[in-house]
């Protein structure tokens, strides 16, 4: 258990403990070759002093950006904190961007330098070489198909770290200096936010902002060196630089990397992580593949699933808060932990999971209390790029799915007038990268950063509510609450409803732009032998409208109990004819709408919706895969959903 | 259900290539092992007498388990057929004895297994046919074998030692102070004995079949040509197959003479008990160390326990009881090759798979 | 790659093959250079998978000599052809049905592996090492030709692309100096045509190995091998650069179907 | 060294000495070995017929003699009169053939040559166990003159001594010739026939084609029970009738081996040749190694045939393709 020391406050401190403290217990592991080849922290260690004294020798200034791109590999995670103890500043960036994305960002942070992780990436960069003059060097890890490429700025990772082993003594010292001069405010990382509105800003994180944010969270869920995560997610995402880097060398555990993309869901079952997190649409994706495996599974197996998953329902949160339960329901419980829970984590890969994340959207109480009843232990976390994520944590008996938690150690919360969330904590950043305009805008001379978020503090739990984006929330006509984010969040938990866009600000009535799950419903279409030939065709189904009617009077119906929200309800609704998808800019990489830009891209169905027409044809432009562009033509008809008036609650919120 | 993979990743090829990689697989064999060594002495099979539990069901199981592993090896993992494992145990048996009577005080467990090295020559001897001949063909070559070492056994006193019974039995022969065969011998000890060679004959069969020899067996057993261009010689192959395999089948010869039966004459080595163990083989399952368990276990302890029950209860007399049991085992071959061609080791397998896949069907 | 002045890997000298009445190749003669693509065409029924077999050591030629590395070749079992280096794919996929996808690789180390029976048999020591070293080579050529995903299924469940792969692999596994290639894109649709030439082409420039390729597929033999030697009923109707046989009359009547 | 030219001289001098000293005992030696030789022939046939036409390798064919010479002699003992009882027999088979067919066999159409071939195995000891227990296990004699079948001996004087020809072996040698001739057109020219060769060749290719796969089954075994009732007969009237015929019935493998597997002449003449082969063995050659070389010499042959010709004498011969 660490305790917080407050010397501790750069990552190249962190690493000389680790190495003292934690030398020769499991730091970085990668399935490669068939097997889990494991690095010790001494080694890792070795491995990033190597690079650092190579990034020197190959001109790494200080203060210079290196970006660093591909699929989560130690090389990479390595070259991270090489870039920090050079005093260069690391940029993470996705390694599924189109080159487009790439080049904003390579010419916004200017980086000189770019390590990335096989042909792919180099490919991309060579595409907008001549739009990023100030890139002079790239190193690449896996030499695979790069033997022809001419050579002159182009290096392999092993030279680079090789050099840097081959150093006499001058690199050392040079190192050495560098590293002295690194103190608690020098720049950590650079993270590109995903930017739901405009392009995305460059936060500027210094080293006693990641570290401190990381080592409380640490405190908080008792982080120790024997816990080991198995890191999937973007290396850009600020999520993922906190856990595998923050948190994983703030406690000395070990960070494992999967083979490749598709041997994730193998690799990780292969080492049942500790600690795992999850965005709420892997929660569903493994939901929705559990359900839809066991219908096809024999009619025995079928009756002892429901059967106990029934009875986990019932009681399986409680035992896994330690409430008291009675005994029979206590020893049917352990059955089921043996014949179906037990089976069905390990099926998941997650047997051996302590605390399992959720955090960046709100989570249906049906899917979060789905694994807690089989005694995963899921908790929501709530937080941002500029926060260094951790804001608000729940404690592991205070688990609520409708709430994101307290403040952990070292963050103050309030509430601005306006319902927007504001905090002064450790974690906050230094400022927004070439942006002060931004910058200023965000966080005020007392220190302040405005998170952009409504919520309140609920006065049952004393844990904190998000409701909506700040500046989504509106009022309709009638000055009622308008919060389009907590109302598409009731209609995402339909296993049906992928997505779903509200609008309504302003105007009389909510109306919604609704998207199918393709995988659910074709499922659906198929038990009932509905045969369709594309996704477009199953979305204008009859019968699929139907059952999108239903679910959205089902949230109009929870909407009128709650007086703040009843403005809220949907009047009238349409399945949009195509997915929204994050090439076509309609949604970030992590899967959040980028409301203003649907909303004027399609105003031509906002119209017809408003105006009460009965179907509505439009032409839309779409990105193919390969990155050319098309045109989809599709009418679309509109469905009146039925409201409900507001219950007699005498004190309207 | 009882098994939970996740975490068990492995960090060395070692473990990879481990025989049981998966830790439910270790208990699964640590129970067993305990069973075999601890449950069966201390309380025998319920219902039936430790006498009976012992020599009629337990010991013979344990040889002609030793035996399928033999005739699994030849016909399962290197694809020939044989005919003649009846006669292989009874040059494993009259070797033993001849060793036993010029040499008396050598110890007998060595004389187990050097018979097992000259059965291993003798079955490399009957195996060079399979360098020129495959299938059926080399199916009647292993009948010759078969129908020659019977006519030898009786035509040659010298392998009896000229007494005028034809037949041979076992002294008593003593190692630490326990007489562990001949009359006197105890039982358990006896099936100690027995136990401890299969337990180590199956772990020197499966090193030898998941490394460099046993994949070359496999090669020319899937496809011999494709075999021959990656550069196994087929010669040294089959050859070292009928080799490895008698050498198990000569060992469980003389076990079953010298630790079970106590004496023996040509009957017990004739051309019907060679179909029996071509039965545990096909019935247990081609190709797999599980499946010599099984097949040692379903076609001999079913037809005992039959004629125990049919003795005891229903009162048939020995003759009907014979016959009964015959058709039990005619039938269950019919039955296993309809129902699993691959026996039952595929049926156990599939069973296995689905566990580990519980409570999902893929 | 391939310009003249490399050594010659193997050298075919006036190969005559009879099957009974039947001649299957007719005094044909060509080279294969060190480290080049050399490519056998024609149309079906000319020869060219008898000559590979001849290459092979699979048929023996009733006349004529093959030259390997300098040496005149004697006429020696297939077994002891694998030992010289020559490793090859089968025209119809000829892998071991019984056993995996990464045991089907490691057949293809047998040679190099030599721990007699004794170290077989306890597995312990520098028997296992032998293996786990023979291990890595394979899995780093499961890695190389992007089949880590199906490393534990049976080859008898993959698909037909899939399974040419793994034949491929386990030819590599041999580490040999010549791979003979009969027919890799048969029965392959566009997109694993582009795989399978993209790994032949990372093949002949990672390791260096020389290829002899059977291939219908014009298009592909152009732009992958450097020479082409093209027959036609037995005989020797062309060699030289893709583009010089294609420009040539008697090659381009053979496959148009000009009656003979 | 003398003792070795002593052994030299006893096996390859001595023997052919005393066949020209002993000429009748030579000729009937090649007579005994003939008429074992022509019975060997019939199991084999047996063989060949239910190969040639579903390619299985029908391993039962000698207990389906032993159950054929059994339940005829049992339905006489019952006063079932001679020949009726052996149109019972015949009944029988053809009810046999029914239930192998619909049991066994149809479920493992397609399924590969071994799989088949060990299920006629299980076969096998299902007959040996049911056919033991219905008839008892006791061997009894069989009833050649209540068949009419001519008995006594015929003895033709030769070279001073006398050859003694059994009638029933005689009759045994006719009435195999024509069972020869008659299958033999069978398969050649019927529409049958040539059904039986296509699903010997490939059972799926056979269906695609539209011949019915169970009906052709059942006829084939059939016939093949005919042959073994016939084998039965002649060979219940040589030696007593026993379950010890079904080892012996073994001897029909080598003459396969000789004869090919596919072709109904090459079985008879494999037989006369194993036939023959041992009985010339046995006699001269017999005491030098101790007698009872019959068991297994006839293999001794086969092997030697199998290094040279491994296809037999009439089969087709095998490919190897890559």
């Amino acid at each position: 258990m660490v305790d917080i020391d407050t010397s501790l406050d750069t990552v190249p401190k962190i690493l000389e403990r680790n190495v003292q403290k934690f030398g020769n217990s499991p730091a970085y592991r990668e399935k490669e070759f068939g097997i889990w080849q494991t690095w010790t922290w001494s080694q890792a260690n070795q491995e990033i002093m190597n690079l650092s004294k190579g990034l020197i020798d190959l001109g790494v200034k200080e203060g210079d950006h290196v970006a660093v791109i591909g699929r989560n590999r130690p090389y990479l995670y390595w070259s991270l904190v090489a870039a920090q103890h050079v005093g260069a500043v690391p940029v993470p960036l996705y390694q599924d961007a189109v080159a487009e994305e790439m080049e904003y960002i390579l010419t916004h942070c200017s980086a000189k330098f770019a390590i990335v992780g096989d042909q792919e990436q180099v490919d991309k960069i060579y595409e907008i070489k001549d739009k990023v003059k100030e890139l002079k060097e790239i190193i690449f890890v896996d030499p695979k198909g790069l033997r022809k490429y001419d050579k002159a700025h182009l290096h392999l990772f092993s030279d680079i770290s090789e050099r840097g082993k081959a150093d006499q003594g001058q690199l050392k010292s040079e190192l050495d200096k560098r590293v002295a001069k690194i103190s608690g405010d020098t720049t950590c990382v650079l993270l590109y936010t995903s930017g739901t509105t405009g392009k995305s800003k460059g936060v500027v994180q210094n080293h006693s902002a990641i570290i401190g944010a990381s080592l409380s969270a640490n405190e908080f869920d008792r982080w120790t060196e024997n816990d080991h995560i198995v890191c999937y997610l973007p290396m850009a995402w600020v999520g993922d630089f906190m856990i595998s880097v923050g948190q994983v060398m703030g406690a000395g555990a070990c960070l494992n990397c999967p083979e490749g993309a598709d041997t994730t869901q193998m690799d990780i079952r292969e080492m049942g992580p500790s600690v795992f997190f999850g965005p709420p649409p892997l929660w569903e994706r493994l939901k929705t593949s559990v359900n839809i495996r066991i219908e096809d599974a024999s009619a025995i197996k079928r009756r002892a699933f429901h059967y106990f998953m029934n009875h986990a329902e019932k009681v399986g949160k409680r035992i896994l808060e330690k409430e008291n339960v009675g005994l029979i329901d206590r020893v049917k419980y352990s059955i089921g932990e043996f014949i179906i829970y037990g089976p069905l984590k390990n099926m998941l890969g997650l047997t051996k999971v302590r605390i399992a994340y959720t955090a960046g959207e709100a989570i249906s109480s049906e899917l979060f209390d789905f694994y807690r009843s089989i005694g995963i232990n899921l908790k929501q976390l709530y937080g941002q790029t500029e926060a260094s994520v951790f804001l608000t944590m729940q404690s592991d008996d205070e688990v609520q799915s409708d709430t994101v938690g307290k403040p952990i150690k070292g963050v103050e919360l309030k509430i601005a007038d306006s319902g927007e969330v504001l905090y002064r904590s450790v974690g906050a950043f230094k400022e927004y990268y070439k942006n002060p305009k931004a910058t200023k805008e965000t966080k005020d001379k007392a220190g302040w950063v405005a998170t952009g978020d409504a919520g309140y503090i609920d006065e049952a739990s004393g844990q904190l509510r998000i409701i909506d984006r700040a500046k989504d929330v509106g009022k309709t006509k009638s000055g009622l609450m308008f919060a389009p984010k907590y109302v598409e969040n009731k209609l995402k938990f339909f296993p049906n409803i992928l997505e779903a866009v509200l609008f309504g600000a302003g105007q009389e009535k909510c109306v919604a732009f609704l998207n199918i799950d393709l995988s659910a419903v074709g499922n659906w279409a198929e038990r009932n032998n509905i045969n369709y030939a594309s996704y477009q065709e199953l979305a204008s189904n009859s019968e699929v409208m139907n059952i999108m009617k239903e679910h959205v009077e089902e949230v109009n119906k929870a909407l009128a109990k709650d007086s703040v929200m009843s403005g809220c309800q949907i009047h009238r609704f349409l399945i949009l004819h195509k997915e929204l998808d994050p090439d076509d800019g309609e949604i970030t990489r992590t899967r959040k709408v980028r409301r203003g830009f649907v909303s004027q891209k399609y105003e031509d169905l906002i119209d017809a919706l408003y105006k009460g027409a009965k179907q509505v044809s439009t032409k839309t432009e779409v990105t193919y895969e390969d990155g050319k562009k098309g045109y989809l033509e599709a009418t679309l008809n509109i469905v009146d959903a039925q409201t409900f008036v507001l219950q007699s609650k005498s004190d309207a919120a | 259900m009882f098994y939970r993979e996740t975490g068990q990743f492995k960090s060395k090829y070692k473990e990879e290539l481990a025989a049981f990689p998966l830790f439910e697989d270790k208990i699964g064999i640590g129970i067993l092992l305990l069973l075999a060594y601890v449950a069966i002495p201390l309380f025998g099979i319920p219902g039936l007498s430790y006498e009976f539990t012992l020599s009629a069901i337990m010991i013979p199981v344990v040889i002609f388990t030793i035996t399928t592993l033999g005739l699994n090896i030849l016909l399962g993992f290197a694809g020939q057929i044989s005919l003649g494992t009846g006669a292989f145990m009874g040059v494993g048996a009259y070797s033993c004895y001849k060793l036993m009577t010029i040499f008396p005080d050598l110890n007998i467990l060595i004389c187990v297994i050097l018979s097992g090295l000259v059965t291993a020559f003798v079955g490399m001897l009957f195996g060079l046919p399979s360098l020129r001949i495959k299938g059926f063909y080399l199916m009647v070559a292993t009948l010759a074998a078969q129908f020659f070492l019977e006519w030898a056994f009786i035509r040659i006193p010298w392998l009896y030692n000229y007494n005028n019974s034809g037949g041979i039995e076992g002294p008593n022969k003593e190692m630490f102070g326990i007489i562990i065969s001949g009359p006197q011998s105890e039982a358990t000890t006896r099936y100690f004995v027995c136990l401890t060679f299969l337990v180590l004959l199956t772990w020197l069969a499966s090193n030898v079949i998941r490394g460099r020899i046993g994949r070359s067996w496999m090669m020319i057993r899937d496809m011999d040509i494709a075999a021959e261009l990656i550069g196994v010689r087929p010669l040294t192959a089959k050859l070292s197959a009928f080799a490895f395999s008698s050498f198990y089948v000569g060992i469980s010869g003389a076990l079953m003479v010298f630790f079970w039966l106590g004496a023996a004459e040509v009957e017990s080595f004739d051309i019907n008990h060679s179909f029996t163990y071509l039965f545990m083989v096909i019935i247990g399952g081609l190709g797999s160390i599980t499946g010599c368990y099984m097949g040692a276990i379903l076609v001999w302890v079913i037809p005992v326990l039959i004629k125990e029950i049919g003795k005891t209860s229903f009162g048939y007399d020995a003759f009907v009881m014979e016959n009964l049991s015959i058709i039990l085992l005619g039938f269950m071959i019919v039955v296993i090759l309809i129902v699993e061609p691959h026996g039952l080791a595929r049926l156990w397998q599939i069973a296995k798979q689905k566990l580990r896949m519980w409570p999902f069907p893929y | 790659m391939g310009n003249t002045d490399q050594n010659v890997m193997m050298e075919v000298k006036n190969i005559n093959l009879r099957f009974g009445g039947v001649i299957a190749i007719q005094d044909v003669s060509f080279d294969i250079l060190e480290g080049e693509i050399r490519a056998i065409i024609g149309p079906n029924g000319a020869g060219k998978s008898s000559m590979l077999n001849v290459i092979n050591g699979f048929y023996h030629p009733q006349e004529g000599e093959i030259w390997y590395r300098g040496e005149k070749r004697p006429s020696m079992e297939p077994y002891e052809i694998a030992k010289t280096g020559i490793a090859r794919t089968f025209q119809n996929i000829a892998l071991f049905k019984g056993m995996t996808t990464i045991e089907n690789v490691m057949t293809g180390r047998q040679l190099k592996m030599n721990k007699n029976f004794f170290w077989q048999m306890i597995r312990y020591g520098p028997a296992i090492e032998e293996e786990v070293e023979h291990r890595r080579r394979c899995e780093e050529i499961i890695d190389f030709l992007e089949i880590n995903h199906i490393r534990k299924t049976p080859v008898g469940a993959l698909p037909y692309g899939l399974q040419k792969r793994v034949e491929l692999a386990r030819a590599l596994a041999m580490d040999p100096t010549l791979l003979l290639l009969d027919e890799p894109m048969a029965g392959m649709n566009v997109e694993e045509k582009q795989d399978m030439s993209r790994f032949i082409v990372d093949v002949n420039e990672e390791f260096g190995t020389t290829i002899a390729l059977i291939e219908h597929d014009m298009a592909v033999v152009m732009d992958l091998a450097d020479r082409v030697v093209v027959l036609d009923y037995g005989k020797l109707l062309a060699d030289g650069t893709p583009n010089e046989v294609q420009k040539n009359q008697a090659v381009i009547d053979a496959y148009l179907g000009v009656p003979h | 060294m003398e003792a070795l030219i002593e052994i030299l001289y006893l096996i390859f001098v001595s023997p052919f000495a005393e066949m020209v000293a002993y000429p009748d005992l030579f000729f009937q030696g090649i007579w005994d070995g003939f008429v074992s030789g022509t019975l060997y022939g019939l199991i084999a046939l047996g063989f060949v017929l239910i190969f040639k036409a579903s390619g299985v390798f029908n391993f039962s064919q000698p207990i389906l003699v032993v159950l054929a010479a059994l339940s005829l002699v049992s339905f006489y003992k019952m006063g079932i009169p001679a020949w009726i009882s052996v149109i019972l027999v015949l009944v029988m088979f053809y009810v046999l053939a029914f239930l192998i067919e619909r049991l066994i066999l149809r479920k493992l159409v397609n399924q590969d040559g071994n799989i088949l071939f060990m299920s006629t195995i299980g076969l096998t000891f299902l007959i040996i166990g049911s056919a033991q227990w219905i008839f008892g296990g006791r061997p009894s004699a069989m009833i050649t003159d209540e068949l009419g079948l001519p008995n006594g001996s015929l003895e033709w004087p030769m070279f001073g001594g006398g050859v003694y020809f059994e009638m029933i072996d005689i009759s045994a040698a006719v009435i195999a010739s024509i069972m020869i001739v008659i299958l033999a057109l069978f398969f050649s020219k019927t529409k049958i026939g040539r059904g039986l060769r296509a699903v010997a060749d490939d059972h799926q290719a056979a269906l695609s084609v539209g011949i019915s796969l169970n009906q052709i089954w059942v006829i084939v075994w059939f016939v093949a029970g005919v042959v073994a009732l016939v084998t039965g007969i002649f060979w219940g009237a040589r030696s007593d009738v026993s379950f010890a015929l079904q080892i012996i019935g073994f001897k029909a493998l080598p003459v396969l081996i000789i004869g090919g597997f596919t072709s109904v002449p090459g079985a008879i003449i494999g037989g006369l040749i194993i036939g023959l082969g041992e009985k010339v063995f046995e006699i001269y050659w017999g005491p030098l190694l101790g007698s009872g070389v019959e068991g297994w010499f006839a293999y001794i042959i086969a092997l030697i045939f199998l290094l040279f010709r491994p296809q037999g004498l009439f089969g087709d011969k095998i490919i190897e393709r890559v």
